[in-house]
């Protein structure tokens, strides 16, 4: 009947499959698959890759309870995702803000390009060069003492700054990228609209642009807030004897010891507790849509 | 008291003027209606007024001052934008709300006035809907709502009415005017609706290639157009060219063509005469008839097109396809193929110079 | 592995990959080698365990041989065919570390300390106690290696106990606690230690001998090693072979060639290189040679002690130990 | 007037913050023609690093691994996750949510252990490791980024377009390489690039699934640092950033992408 | 051979009726009007036809064949939307010529078509231009360049002239009927211009609230509504309510008013007569002239609003405004306050059952 040609083009898995079922396969295969794998691992006290007897347990969650050691670094990971997160939107949204809505022509596409590039060079190598920006003597030092009439001593190598320096830096392009992407499709009438009704540019920013431009602002911030909070590489380099981090406790259990289950529970801890934080907020970032 | 005064505004994209040095002087509480062709300035002009562009030279103000440095927002003006413009992430109440709610106001006055507003444009019940989910007239309206709710010094409208039908666009000119009128606002009105630009407004203006090229009060325009674009442009008219007789014109055939008293043109000159197709008497008697004084053409009926109130008769004279509008009084209707005899007044007569 | 390929299983950077040595090495044998690499203990149990059949030959510190040979990841190997065998220092290769039910599962190769290495720039003269590390003149410039064995076992020489039996780990944590505060910041590989001296950012901190050997010779820094008063980790590196090794005959070969007098002087002189468990190598060094002077003083024989195994609990329990040290640090 | 002046801070922001992020690629570049290896100062001119660069073959070969399989992963994951945005976009079924959830454990869990149970899946079903298993691996973990990316861009799509589109005769393909595909290309070129980011500067997975012989230079990066790194690495970074800038540059030049509505 | 059949369409959205039970048989090259409030359902059903949306039930067949299983791409239509949708990305001519380069049509043909068609709707030098560089009247032309040059079996236009001032949208009307009957092509044609309807179309159709009022030709549907809405929603109408004589009413204060000789009803049932302004005769002397079978009413004329041909008086009576429409022939203009008396024969009298 005709309700159904109409479920039959307008919706339906049917339809969607075709397009879906390359990019879901694939992530099946390599990423989902591997991870039921650990997940089963980690409901075990050892390894059997070991050949050592091995049984099913909790223990390996209730470690994570057991321990208020698990529950401060998560914490603290969550804090610096949330910290991380909220510099990279003050300093990205306005950019693409700019990118999209000041620049016109050429230029914009470049700088478009621009903005993604140093994430092609090596993240180590990147972490190397801040080091060498931030340590006492270094760049920053120098280049700030050379123009400052007084003499001030700039370390900030080794330091919860240096690691939000750098954990910015490598997650900024994201926010610029995917906030680029919503304000550009901004109808310009829109603004003026707002504005013809008697709203600042502030409010307009607030009310019009910003709901509008949400869907970019969320991606965003997912890429950047997931990530961060299992990063232990930028902390442990830049953040030196205070670089100690969730991701740190997880990648010690992989690499120090050979303990996977309870490195597997730990991470899938920390996943749950992200999909939650992300289950909360997307409903209330789509009302403020 | 916020009169708008254009002074020889310009404004060019790329090598494209789209104004050419405009200036038209907006009553306070007038309802100055804009007219053109499509591509003619018009939407330029409002913007230039809003402050969204600026121009290349000449200058705008707004209540005797000048508004080169006030920025929109400051302005206090009300827009409908020719595409709407409708926050698609607000529900309609929301966007009605938004001029109000940056100014702070109260969230019950907002509520009240909102529900007012949609009233106005009978949505009072849509109010929770999203803007996608509206047909066009609807968010016509409701772009009309929200402009007005704030109760702005000056009101631009780019077509405010175009989506709507005849029933709801007399209902919404009614109230449009009733609100003008009790807040004394100022408002430009583009509208591409002729009727509705003579009905509704004081002044009208012709704009063409972004050029003012006639502007007064309605019947003025009407009955004076001051060229053949003026004439053809706004209501429909037959176009008479020929050499000017001081006042009226010998057609190239020797037809000679009276105009009104009041016309007055050097003989000898290229001339025009325009006539307003309802001015013209049509008839298929051929004796003389009140002759004195009258113009009179002899011409066959080509076509007949009937349009509700009105019918147009085609007729065909000497190569010339004539227009005569008769009104539909439910009686005689000539044949296509019938000879007739049309005759009009010299006052019904527009003598044009034309160069 | 094809019968004319060795697939070497090792630290990135250690000897085995030198291209000269390769070179040498194919150019003797006609085998060919294939380099892959590790980045910690873990990882290459890991690999050998996912991996049964690629590998011809793998350094194993001697500490996780015996976890290795349980695992039945590697095999004996018959000494016999190893012409050099015979010159290793008799302590080594008899350690019981390496050899098990009489049979040898793991070749000494190298040995080196943990030890304390200095910025020369900082120091007067070279300080003879570990004791230096919780010198308040140094807060904020000591480093610890990123570690929890390491950094356990130094607090038990810290605290003067027998790194292989530590009786108070209270002491220990104590004792570590307190140096917390001193930390700069924790190293994990050699370019960070020698970024940081070569920037002057630290004073002191733990170090490897032959790193720090290294970081003198090769890269002209200011850095000394000191062997504290109060001792120093040892540890031995040894090749096994993999079981399932498809190319046993190469794999000996490699190895000999490995622990010969003539690929270990040129190691030391172009690289710079721990001390080679081969007696006549070491002998074969220039007599004032680090390796040979410093390592081989007896004096110093008595201060160190050789790291043994430990168990999955024990190494699970310094982790716990250590990341909470790093976690109230913060 | 105010306009001009928030365009010109607007435009000073935009330096800025290519200032900001350029900044440790200088520094990079200027210490692969600094002699010594610990970034030590004061600077020292040298090309000695390129040199040494164009002797090691591995790290070339490691680079040229890297590339390749940066390119192929950037193809394959722009299309698989353009064509799933589009289907999340345009398709509405239960579970939808599901899936789209589904998109952020990759991202979530740290990559040393989804390169573990890489190791381990891919050993126990036979896939084994090497390039081919570097590539499994890199499509999957850029793949979120792409549909994230994408389909923050499609929200923003008019879907009368395609409706337009298909009443001229347009068939599905032609609706989507015409119409949706222009209009969503930055979000599509954005994806691109975070898929080549990815890939590119992946250490973990590729570590895990690396076979002698056949690794990528991050893998060899790390794996060098342990010794004592050498600029070489700043060498070789700088090579590619400074080729890619040009191949970039040079694209922006004759492309348009969606910039103009 | 592609006459358009819908057969019992309904489609609600939520709550909502948009269409409800619509059946209309669109003739094989017939140029059929669509009119109705906004928010009436034309948008919607214009969708079921081109295949975006699919009704809850109902058959809709083109040529003959249901097209519930044809694809939109299938149906070979072409569609000018409401706000145009045009392509952002591409240039007028490319949004032009998509459809014949879909089909995959030779270069040079295509070149040649769309030029064409661009000249057609005078847009032949903004090829060049993105569609944000238009102003709203050349976005519309551009939108319907697009729908027809593809030469489609059925064309489908969402008020396809509506932001075109006058003149270009008669140069247009005419254009659009030339190709319309040229190709033979069924047109279904949303508007809310009336006199565009009226002038263009074969047949009307009216919707209210998603049902079909009434349909016809025009002539019929203006002159013979079958309802107060449609009278008064397609042309203007007085209307009087009152109780059925038969083939007449008597208004409530006593006064009889005949309609003409076909119609009939059963007497003393609620009943209403509808009479076309322009039917209206209006005069100021009160003595009976051809007094025999009009219908006359006494008033006063409070008003008079001047719009280009003709002229409306709103003229009071009893507590009604009464609207009469004079052609400006121009002369006699009436004072207001004046004394009236008003006259029209049966025959422009249609006498409505009420419910
Ligand atoms: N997606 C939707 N969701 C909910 N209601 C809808 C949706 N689309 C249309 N409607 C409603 O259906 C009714 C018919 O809409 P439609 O667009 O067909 O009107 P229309 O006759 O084209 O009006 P207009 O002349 O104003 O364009 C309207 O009341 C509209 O609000
Ligand atoms: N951003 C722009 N770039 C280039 N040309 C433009 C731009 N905006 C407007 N124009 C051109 O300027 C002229 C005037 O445009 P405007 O929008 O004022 O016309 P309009 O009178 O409002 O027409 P319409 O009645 O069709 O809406 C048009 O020819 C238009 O193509
Ligand atoms: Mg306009
Ligand atoms: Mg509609």
């Amino acid at each position: 009947m005709a309700a159904q040609g109409a479920t039959a083009s307008r919706s339906g898995l049917r339809s969607a499959l075709p397009l879906l079922a390359p990019a879901y396969l694939w992530l099946t295969v390599a990423i989902f698959l591997p991870l039921s794998a650990m997940v089963f691992f980690s409901f075990m006290t050892e390894l059997p890759l070991s050949g050592k007897p091995w049984a099913f347990t909790l223990g390996n969650y209730a470690a994570f309870f057991s321990q208020s050691l698990y529950l401060t670094l998560l914490l603290a990971s969550l804090r610096l995702g949330l910290v991380v997160t909220l510099w990279c939107i003050v300093i990205g949204y306005p950019a693409a803000y700019v990118l999209a809505k000041v620049l016109k022509g050429r230029s914009r596409e470049a700088i478009f390009l621009l903005v993604i590039l140093p994430f092609w060079s090596n993240g180590l190598v990147r972490i190397f060069s801040w080091a060498m920006v931030l340590r006492e003597g270094g760049i920053l030092d120098t280049a700030l003492n050379a123009v400052l009439p007084f003499k001030i001593n700039i370390d900030l190598m080794y330091s919860y700054p240096a690691v939000i320096i750098g954990l910015v830096h490598s997650y900024v392009p994201y926010m610029v990228l995917t906030c680029y992407l919503t304000l550009q499709a901004i109808d310009d009438s829109l603004i003026e609209a707002g504005r013809s009704l008697g709203a600042s540019r502030l409010q307009v920013l607030k009310r019009v642009i910003i709901p509008l431009s949400m869907p970019g602002l969320v991606a965003g911030a997912a890429l950047i807030f997931v990530p961060v909070v299992g990063s232990f590489m930028e902390p442990r380099i830049l953040g030196g004897r205070t670089g100690t981090f969730y991701g740190t406790v997880i990648e010690d259990q992989f690499v120090a010891v050979f303990n996977w289950p309870l490195g597997a529970a730990l991470s899938f801890i920390l996943l749950a507790v992200v999909l939650i934080i992300l289950a909360v907020a997307s409903p209330v970032l789509r009302r403020a849509a | 008291m916020a009169g708008v005064q254009v002074s020889n505004v310009s404004r060019s994209f790329g090598a494209h003027k789209a104004l050419d040095d405009v200036s038209i002087d907006f009553a306070d509480g007038g309802f100055y209606a804009l007219l053109g062709p499509s591509g003619s300035g018009k939407t330029t002009l409002l913007r230039q007024v809003a402050g969204f562009d600026f121009p290349d030279s000449g200058r705008i103000s707004i209540g005797g001052e000048s508004v080169e440095r006030v920025p929109v927002e400051k302005r206090r003006i009300g827009m409908v934008f020719q595409n709407y413009a409708l926050f698609p992430n607000m529900s309609v109440a929301d966007n009605v709300a938004f001029g109000l709610s940056v100014r702070g106001e109260a969230k019950a006055v907002i509520a009240s006035e909102v529900q007012r507003a949609l009233d106005l444009v009978q949505l009072g019940k849509l109010g929770g809907r999203r803007p996608h989910q509206l047909s066009g007239g609807q968010r016509q309206r409701v772009a009309l709502a929200r402009a007005i709710v704030t109760k702005p010094r000056v009101l631009l409208l780019d077509e405010p009415l175009g989506a709507l039908d005849k029933a709801l666009r007399v209902d919404m000119q009614i109230e449009l005017k009733r609100i003008q009128r009790e807040i004394g606002i100022t408002t430009i009105f583009v509208t591409h609706d002729q009727e509705e630009a003579l009905t509704m407004s004081d002044r009208i203006g012709i704009l063409r290639d972004g050029r003012l090229v006639q502007e007064g009060p309605p019947e003025e325009i009407y009955d004076q157009p001051k060229s053949e674009f003026a004439a053809t442009f706004l209501g429909d008219a037959n176009i008479f060219r020929g050499e000017s007789t001081g006042n009226g014109i010998k057609l190239p055939d020797g037809t000679a063509i009276a105009a009104g008293a009041g016309a007055k043109l050097a003989a000898g000159a290229k001339a025009s005469c325009a006539v307003r197709p309802e001015r013209i008497r049509i008839a298929t008697d051929v004796e003389a008839q009140d002759a004195a004084n009258a113009n009179m053409l002899k011409g066959q009926v080509s076509k007949r097109i009937f349009a509700g109130n009105n019918s147009t008769y085609f007729v065909e004279r000497g190569g010339q396809t004539l227009k005569v509008i008769v009104q539909n009084t439910g009686i005689d209707r000539l044949a296509e193929g019938q000879d007739v005899v049309l005759r009009w007044a010299p006052e019904s007569t527009v003598l044009i110079a034309t160069s | 592995a094809s019968a004319a390929e060795v697939h070497v299983l090792n630290w990135k950077g250690y000897g085995a990959d030198e291209p000269w040595a390769i070179a040498a090495f194919e150019k003797a044998t006609g085998n060919k080698v294939v380099n892959d690499f590790f980045n910690s203990e873990q990882e290459m149990l890991t690999k050998l365990r996912t991996n049964p059949g690629l590998y011809d030959v793998v350094m194993i510190n001697a500490a996780f041989n015996d976890q290795a040979m349980a695992e039945k990841l590697i095999q004996p190997i018959d000494v016999s065919k190893l012409s050099n065998y015979a010159d290793i220092s008799p302590d080594k290769a008899s350690s019981p570390m390496l050899d098990h039910d009489g049979k040898v599962y793991g070749v000494p190769w190298v040995w080196g300390l943990t030890a304390l290495a200095i910025n020369e720039k900082s120091f007067e003269k070279p300080p003879t106690s570990i004791a230096e590390m919780w010198d308040a003149a140094h807060k904020g410039r000591v480093v610890i290696r990123d570690d929890a064995v390491e950094a356990v076992q130094f607090g038990a020489i810290a605290t003067g106990q027998n790194i292989n039996d530590i009786k108070d780990m209270e002491a220990v944590k104590a004792k570590l606690t307190s140096l917390m505060p001193q930390i700069k910041t924790f190293w994990s590989s050699e370019n960070d230690w020698n970024q940081m001296v070569a920037s002057n950012q630290i004073d002191i901190g733990t170090y490897w001998s032959g790193s720090a050997d290294r970081a003198k010779t090769h890269f002209k820094l200011p850095v000394s090693l000191v062997i504290p008063q109060e001792g120093a980790v040892a540890w031995l590196d040894a090749f096994s072979i993999p079981v399932g090794s498809k190319n046993v005959e190469g794999a000996e070969a490699f190895i000999n060639y490995m622990i010969d007098p003539a690929f270990y002087v040129e190691w030391v002189t172009k690289v710079g290189a721990p001390v080679s468990a081969n007696t006549k190598a070491v002998a074969a060094l220039p007599e004032d040679s680090f390796n040979r002077k410093v390592m081989g003083d007896p004096e110093v024989a008595k201060l160190i002690q050789f790291q043994a195994p430990i168990t999955d609990a024990q190494r699970e329990a310094y982790l716990a130990l250590w990341q909470q040290l790093k976690v109230d640090v913060k | 007037m105010t306009t001009r002046i928030l365009e010109g801070l607007g435009r000073l922001y935009i330096w800025l913050l290519l200032a900001f992020l350029y900044l440790p690629i200088i520094i990079m570049a200027l210490m692969s023609f600094n002699v010594s290896p610990f970034y030590q100062l004061p600077f020292e001119w040298t090309t000695e690093w390129y040199a040494s660069l164009w002797q090691n073959d591995q790290l070339i070969a490691a680079t040229w691994n890297s590339i390749e399989i940066a390119v192929i992963t950037t193809l394959i994951c722009t299309v698989l996750g353009s064509a799933a945005s589009l289907a999340l976009y345009r398709y509405d079924f239960r579970g939808k949510r599901f899936l789209q959830a589904l998109l952020f454990p990759p991202i979530a869990i740290p990559w040393l252990i989804t390169g573990t149970a890489m190791l381990i899946f891919f050993f126990g079903v036979g896939i084994g490791r090497g390039l081919f298993a570097i590539l499994l691996g890199h499509v999957a973990l850029a793949l979120p980024y792409v549909i994230v990316v994408v389909s923050a861009r499609l929200q923003t799509f008019a879907p009368e377009l395609e409706e337009a589109a298909r009443s001229l005769g347009a068939n599905q393909w032609q609706v989507t390489s015409r119409v949706t595909l222009p209009w969503i290309m930055p979000g599509v070129i954005a994806g691109g690039l975070f898929a080549f980011a990815v890939s590119f500067d992946q250490f973990v997975v590729s570590y895990f699934l690396s076979t002698p012989g056949q690794t990528t230079l991050p893998v060899e990066i790390y794996a060098a640092i342990r010794k004592g790194f050498t600029p070489e690495i700043n060498a070789v970074s700088t090579i590619i950033i400074v080729v890619s800038m040009a191949l970039m540059l040079l694209t922006a030049r004759f492309f348009k992408f969606g910039g103009e509505k």
